[in-house]
């Protein structure tokens, strides 16, 4: 569809061009600030992609925090303006990145991928999908065409579900490592003898 | 009735207290340590009350036959279980080892207190009598040996307890190093039982699961499998009292016992007299209907069992330490048992275990109780405590003619019953050997009386003889080292009620213990416990039971007069007419004082020819040779190429963090490439 | 309505505009004259223009409002030359703003500088959007409304940051410090407030908790209610919670460069700041548009209940002296923290206990956890409240010479 | 949009991330990039489970959650890594002066 193409080719613009600015800008607070509109543009793709919820997190997580952490740690530290120098593995290192992304690239377009629009299924999914995070309106789901009992696991909370269901384990590692995480970031940040 | 969980908690209780103590109670500081001995206490009450259950229900005739768990199928007829084997010797021992160490552990509370590991001798108390219940309970041998293996730990290291001092801890070193010899008999036991686990398997039986060994080794003309038989059992029956031998301090693996004495007087009296070193006898008890298949195993037994008996007691004869007396006369009656096992005499061999539990205790704790007030273990330096401390004078007498076996204490009726049936013979050895035993057990009657009376004067009676304060003095004059327990904490007086208590508690059992089996045969006592009660019950765990004799007055009236014999000659020769006064009038004997005093060059013979010659001059030169040249040749020279190798990639280690990233990822895109082409 | 396409999409109607009669309206009409897709943007573009000026019409309302009611408080008039009452004051001060020069102070950073701004103007329209103005009037009625709000205003702590950094000034970015700190803190309690409506409503669609406030939240959840409270007070950056543009201590804090229409724009942010959190504690906590009459009037109730908002706002403003920044941040980790996570924790088990076997609460189970969450918030607001001021009573004595706690002028002053 | 141009934007993402954290010497730039590699990644793990078919494998609706659930876990532990990289950012500028990579070099062999 025509104003979905402008809508992500106008994302992809922009988060390209922003990780490239953070990547080559010498001033690291405008590099902090193109990072934040990085993840703002992904998160535009995620909604492309159905994921509200990840989105919206995506934004509350990256841009809500990381983003101003990273801001404060640039202040913080010195040579703001002049900071974001390359070292001397830059030659090298561009043309890792550079065989790299030639390697993906390729994979990524000429692998014959399964997709679920090639099975017939891609209406149902996205419907899954959005209606992942609040409770469904059992009837539109009904007339997508799915049945009964998808319905009923759909309105049973889709991603919640998923997270303290079947992926309760890593979910408790994750939480157990933000914890280490945040003692941890104290205990280094507060440093010796204080 | 008890249910699993309850008969398990017996065992579970003391290791909840252990872990408490050790996780808790420790690391909250001195202040809390007290908390440590009443959680034991707690432990080993519950547990106490419990076993009292466990006995009184399987006496009214309840089964317990539980279910082992499964823990680990190695083979074919060889798995391992954790199980409860609940017949009456482990019913009995369960009372006793519950009920001696709930004793000691209340003893401990004062005896320990003001000790600055306070706290962490009760961990070691809990671990021991969690293993020593679990070695009772075990129904498996791989089980067994294993808390057969924790009780010896738990041994050593309250034998080390007071580590700081070098004797405790070669003490420790010594007891530890000398049962694993006996432990290494075990072991190959085991093992041999593991390989013929597929004949075991056959039959449908369990190669590691003791009712089905008992079942193994009896023929099959008296219904039993017939696995094991002739010289196999001989020595399987061998490895087995090897093991036993090793705990039980006999002949020649005894030396470590009386060193044994460095550790804390309550471990002494509940460890090295009560329990673990019966738990010898309580193997071979447990193997009974294994042994009883092989004539030549039951005389080894029984002769090694009678040597010990006497052996034992003429070295107590020139002890001045009053707990190596106590050590020595253990051993003795260590002695006593085996023998007794060796000729047969199986009810009378675990009643005299059990009476010998509490009159053995007592005596310990007796002397735990002079040490509190003298300051010191030597006899030479005591005398003349009889005033001071009445209680604790009146309760080691009573000790003392319970274990001299004076009518009518407890170690009377135990001790009577197995000269008895040596006199009478069982069957179970020729005529010849059991007599031989007989002697010599009677023998040791008479050493032993004498001992006890000697230490009794020594200690009690007689004048003062300046205690821990003089000893420190003369052994200051004489250049020498104090030996442990002595301080110049002397003052005369009755110890703590903590610590009477349960010595009039230990007093009390070592006069009635004997009643229990109703030995006299009279219909019922007090028309709760019938003839021959306890021999009869032991009995009934066995699939042949043998059956008490009736009780013999000639018997009686023999051994209460060679007793006697011996208690008058020790009040002769220091008490009347001439009160002991400084100089031992044994050391009159000359060579054999010295070779008494010396205990028979056996530990000279151990330390001197076998370690240093032997070991060191010859096999520790061989391993020492290969050791420096092809060993060490070898690690020096894979330590060469790696320390070289290593120089050449640590020049990858630039400490550039971003590079080894790089490097990751080309190695990613090497991979990926290759992946292309490739797949 | 030829345009309206499959849900493939979810850019169509259906998809997004799920249910806004306004807008499919405009579309339709769009739609005979025009390709369907421009009808589409025409249609979103108009609904858009439509919010943008009733927000900022709004947030112009409210600062006359609020200076008027100051007024009052304070025993004066207020703003009373320009028009009836004064209302027509923030035409005034507007016009001023735009004649006035822009000034971009020397070493300053000037495209970061001037985004600010936009930025804090452009969130909060976004963030405006999800609310409904009445029934099923919102520009969208997004199933993570809730998380959606939160993290489009989180964009505020990255603006006031670079606004700081960015005008090259010790005291703006001291502000912008103070104020970053404030609102990374308080957001973690008003999140945590906000679980419980979520878990009351068992949806974060504000459209579905609105239906679900059978029973107001207030009452629900009383607990909820103070600490979203006094949490969307620090993070307006509003008395008591003032520190960041203290103009007694750092002037006027992370603005103190900005002149003319960039000025003009960061205060009609925060003007429509305060009226936007007033709709939203209208929406989650009053039951928005729903009114004892006539759903149709939804619109009028809502505005009601927002004016109410503000005007809480403005009396807590003119009551409470400021506070400094350590007690701030005490107020927030001793003292919502615990009650917040009290008020989760209780309406999670009341939830897991009440609900019945589909999952739903009744009108009658929602009194009954409005009853137990009242004694529930008196007594942990009354435990916690004896720490906390015993706290704020012991720092002070060690640190009076830093502690200006009275002051008796209105904090802005527009022009 | 398709499967294929989500998976070309990712790929550049993640390069160029790969690329600013291998040859920046500011480790605050590093771990900047470091994110942008994990929002690549994440693209990737989105667009694939909103494209490709868990779904034809697992048989259940929900299987086509699987990649937002695990960039979900992705971006918590994003979080954590950030809170702790900075704290070593800290420590690193307490002690040396400096956030310059190429300075911290006190591991080497």
């Amino acid at each position: 569809m025509w104003f979905e193409q402008v809508v992500f080719w106008a994302l992809a613009v922009v988060a390209i061009g922003g990780a490239v600015g953070v990547v080559m800008v010498r001033d690291l607070f405008r590099a902090a600030l193109l990072l934040a509109t990085v993840f703002v543009a992904v998160g535009g793709f995620y909604v492309m992609m159905n994921a509200e919820f990840l989105a919206v997190v995506q934004i509350l997580i990256y841009v809500g925090a990381i983003a101003v952490l990273f801001i404060f740690g640039v202040m913080l530290t010195r040579d703001v303006r002049q900071g974001n120098t390359p070292n001397r593995l830059q030659i090298p290192a561009a043309l890792v990145s550079v065989l790299l992304l030639a390697a993906m690239l390729f994979t990524a377009v000429t692998t014959d991928w399964t997709t679920l629009a090639g099975l017939g299924l891609e209406s149902q999914s996205q419907i899954a999908q959005t209606q992942a995070v609040g409770i469904p309106d059992a009837s539109s789901l009904a007339a997508s065409g799915l049945s009964a009992q998808e319905v009923e696991s759909i309105a049973g909370g889709g991603l919640a579900d998923l997270l303290i269901g079947e992926f309760v384990l890593p979910f408790e590692a994750v939480s157990l490592l933000l914890l280490a995480a945040a003692i941890g970031g104290l205990a280094l940040a507060r440093g010796r003898g204080r | 009735m008890l249910t699993e969980p309850l008969v398990w908690a017996i065992f579970l209780l003391p290791v909840a207290s252990f872990l408490l103590i050790g996780v808790v109670v420790r690391p909250l500081g001195p202040s809390m340590a007290k908390a440590a001995g009443y959680l034991t206490i707690l432990a080993l009450g519950i547990g106490f009350v419990l076993s009292l259950w466990l006995l009184r229900s399987s006496a009214h005739g309840v089964v317990y036959d539980f279910v082992p768990h499964l823990w680990l199928n190695l083979a074919p007829g060889a798995s391992i279980q954790m199980g409860l084997l609940l017949d009456p010797l482990t019913n009995v021992m369960l009372v006793v080892v519950t009920g001696v160490s709930l004793m000691v552990q209340i003893y401990s509370m004062a005896y320990m207190d003001g000790d600055e590991s306070f706290a962490r001798y009760y961990a070691y108390m809990s671990l021991f009598s969690a293993s020593m219940i679990g070695l009772v309970l075990a129904s498996n041998i791989v089980q067994m040996y294993a808390f057969w293996e924790l009780v010896g730990l738990s041994s050593y290291l309250l034998i080390g307890f007071w580590h700081e001092r070098p004797s405790a801890a070669a003490a420790a070193k010594k007891a530890f190093i000398i049962t694993r010899i006996g432990d290494v008999g075990f072991l190959l036991a085991i093992i041999f039982l593991f390989f013929r686990a597929d004949e075991f398997a056959a039959q449908g039986l369990n190669a590691l699961h003791i009712p089905d060994i008992w079942q193994a080794a009896a023929p099959l003309a008296a219904g039993g499998a017939g696995i094991v038989a002739g010289g196999a059992l001989l020595w399987l029956c061998l490895g087995l009292f090897a093991g036993a031998a090793g705990k039980s301090g006999q002949f020649p693996l005894h030396t470590w016992l009386p060193d044994a004495m460095e550790g804390p007087t309550p471990v002494s009296a509940l460890i090295h007299a009560a329990t673990m070193v019966a738990a010898g006898v309580f193997l071979v008890g447990r193997f009974f209907p294994v042994f009883s298949e092989s004539e030549g195993a039951m005389m080894v037994v029984a002769l090694i069992g009678a040597f010990t008996a006497v052996f034992a007691a003429t070295m107590g004869l020139a002890a001045n330490d009053i707990k190596r007396v106590m050590a020595y006369s253990t051993v003795s009656q260590l002695g006593y048992m085996m023998a007794a096992l060796g000729i047969g005499a199986y009810n009378a061999a675990l009643f005299h275990l059990f009476t010998h539990a509490f009159f053995k205790a007592l005596l310990f704790l007796g002397a735990g109780s002079v040490n509190h007030s003298a300051g010191t273990f030597n006899m030479m330096y005591m005398g003349g405590l009889r005033k001071a401390m009445p209680f604790t004078y009146w309760l080691t007498v009573i000790g003392a003619l319970s274990l001299v076996g004076i009518f009518p204490l407890a170690g009377f009726w135990s001790k009577d019953e197995i000269l008895l049936e040596a006199w009478l013979g069982t069957g179970a050895v020729p005529t010849t050997v059991s007599l031989l035993v007989f002697l010599m057990l009677l023998a040791g009657v008479l050493l032993t009386a004498f001992y006890s009376f000697r230490m009794v004067h020594l200690t009690f009676h007689g004048e003062f003889r300046g205690g821990g304060e003089q000893e420190l003095h003369d052994c200051e004059e004489a250049g020498q080292p104090a030996p442990t327990g002595v301080s110049h904490h002397v003052h005369l007086g009755e110890s703590p009620w903590f610590m009477v208590g349960p010595m009039v508690f230990l007093g009390v059992s070592a006069v009635v213990a004997g009643w229990i089996a109703n030995p006299i045969g009279v219909k019922s006592i007090f028309g709760l416990i019938p003839s021959h009660w306890l021999t009869e019950y032991f009995a009934s765990g066995l699939y042949d039971g043998h059956h008490a004799p009736p009780f013999s007055i000639a018997m009686a009236v023999i051994s209460n007069v060679v007793a006697l014999a011996g208690i008058g000659l020790a009040v002769l020769t220091y008490m009347w007419p001439r009160p002991f006064t400084n100089n031992d009038p044994l050391t009159k004997g000359g060579v054999v004082h010295t070779l008494l005093a010396q205990r028979y060059y056996l530990d000279h013979l151990y330390e001197g020819l076998i370690v240093g010659r032997v070991f060191y001059r010859i096999v520790a030169a061989i391993t020492d040779w290969v050791d420096r040249n092809i060993v060490d040749g070898i690690v020096g020279l894979v330590g060469w190429i790696s320390r070289n190798i290593g120089g050449l990639i640590a020049l990858a280690q630039n400490g550039q963090v971003q590079t080894y990233p790089l490097v990751a990822a080309a190695g990613g895109v090497v991979i990926i490439v290759l992946y292309l082409i490739l797949g | 309505m030829r345009c309206i396409t499959t849900p493939e999409n979810m850019l169509s109607p259906e998809g997004a505009f799920g249910g806004n009669p306004l807008f499919y309206w405009i579309y339709g009409l769009a739609a005979h004259l025009v390709p369907c897709w421009l009808a589409y943007v025409i249609a979103g573009l108009v609904i858009m223009l439509i919010l943008i000026n009733a927000v900022l019409l709004g947030a112009a309302i409210v600062s006359w409002g609020e200076r008027r009611l100051l007024g009052r408080f304070q025993n004066r008039v207020g703003p009373n030359r320009w028009g009836p009452f004064g209302a027509l004051q923030p035409i005034a001060d507007l016009t001023k703003l735009i004649t006035k020069e822009d000034i971009i102070p020397y070493g300053a950073d000037r495209l970061a500088f001037t985004a600010v701004p936009v930025i804090m103007v452009s969130s909060l329209l976004v963030a405006t959007a999800v609310i409904p103005f009445a029934k099923d009037v919102a520009l969208v009625d997004l199933n993570v409304g809730v998380l959606f709000i939160l993290a489009v205003s989180s964009l505020t702590s990255i603006a006031i940051f670079t606004a700081g950094w960015a005008s090259n000034n010790r005291y703006a970015l001291f502000g912008a410090g103070r104020a970053v700190a404030v609102l990374i803190s308080y957001e973690v309690p008003v999140v945590l407030s906000l679980l419980g409506v979520v878990v009351v409503a068992g949806s974060m669609s504000l459209g579905d908790i609105v239906v679900a406030q059978a029973v107001p939240f207030f009452l629900v959840q009383p607990l909820a209610f103070f600490v979203f409270l006094a949490g969307m007070s620090a993070e307006l950056n509003r008395t008591p919670f003032d520190v960041a543009e203290a103009e007694s201590e750092i002037i006027a804090g992370y603005h103190t460069e900005y002149s003319g229409i960039k000025f003009a724009l960061i205060q009609a942010a925060e003007f429509g700041g305060a009226l936007f959190v007033s709709g939203l504690i209208a929406t989650l906590f009053l039951a928005g548009w729903a009114g004892p009459v006539a759903d149709w009037l939804g619109w009028l109730w809502f505005l009601i209940k927002t004016f109410i908002g503000i005007f809480l706002f403005v009396w807590i403003r003119s009551t409470f002296p400021r506070l400094r920044l350590d007690q701030i941040m005490a107020v927030c980790w001793k003292f919502l923290m615990p009650l917040s996570i009290i008020n989760l924790a209780a309406v999670v088990l009341e939830v897991y206990f009440l609900r019945d076997a589909s999952g739903t609460l009744s009108t009658s189970d929602l009194w009954i956890m409005a009853g137990i969450n009242m004694v529930v918030a008196v007594v942990s607001i009354a435990f916690f409240g004896r720490i906390i001021r015993q706290k704020i009573r012991n720092s002070s004595r060690t640190m009076t010479a830093s502690a200006p706690m009275v002051r008796g002028v209105p904090t802005i002053e527009v022009g | 949009m398709s499967l294929e141009s989500m998976l070309v934007i990712a790929a550049v993402l993640f390069c160029i991330g790969l690329y600013g954290a291998l040859a920046r010497k500011n480790f605050i730039a590093v771990l900047m990039s470091i994110e942008l590699m994990f929002n690549g990644v994440n693209l990737t793990l989105v667009a694939m489970g909103r494209w490709v078919a868990p779904y034809a494998v697992q048989e259940t609706l929900s299987a086509v959650l699987t990649g937002q659930v695990f960039a979900v876990f992705i971006i918590t532990v994003a979080a954590a890594e950030i809170a702790l990289g900075l704290g070593i950012v800290f420590a690193m500028f307490r002690t040396n002066e400096s956030v310059d990579l190429t300075d911290a070099a006190a591991m080497r062999h």
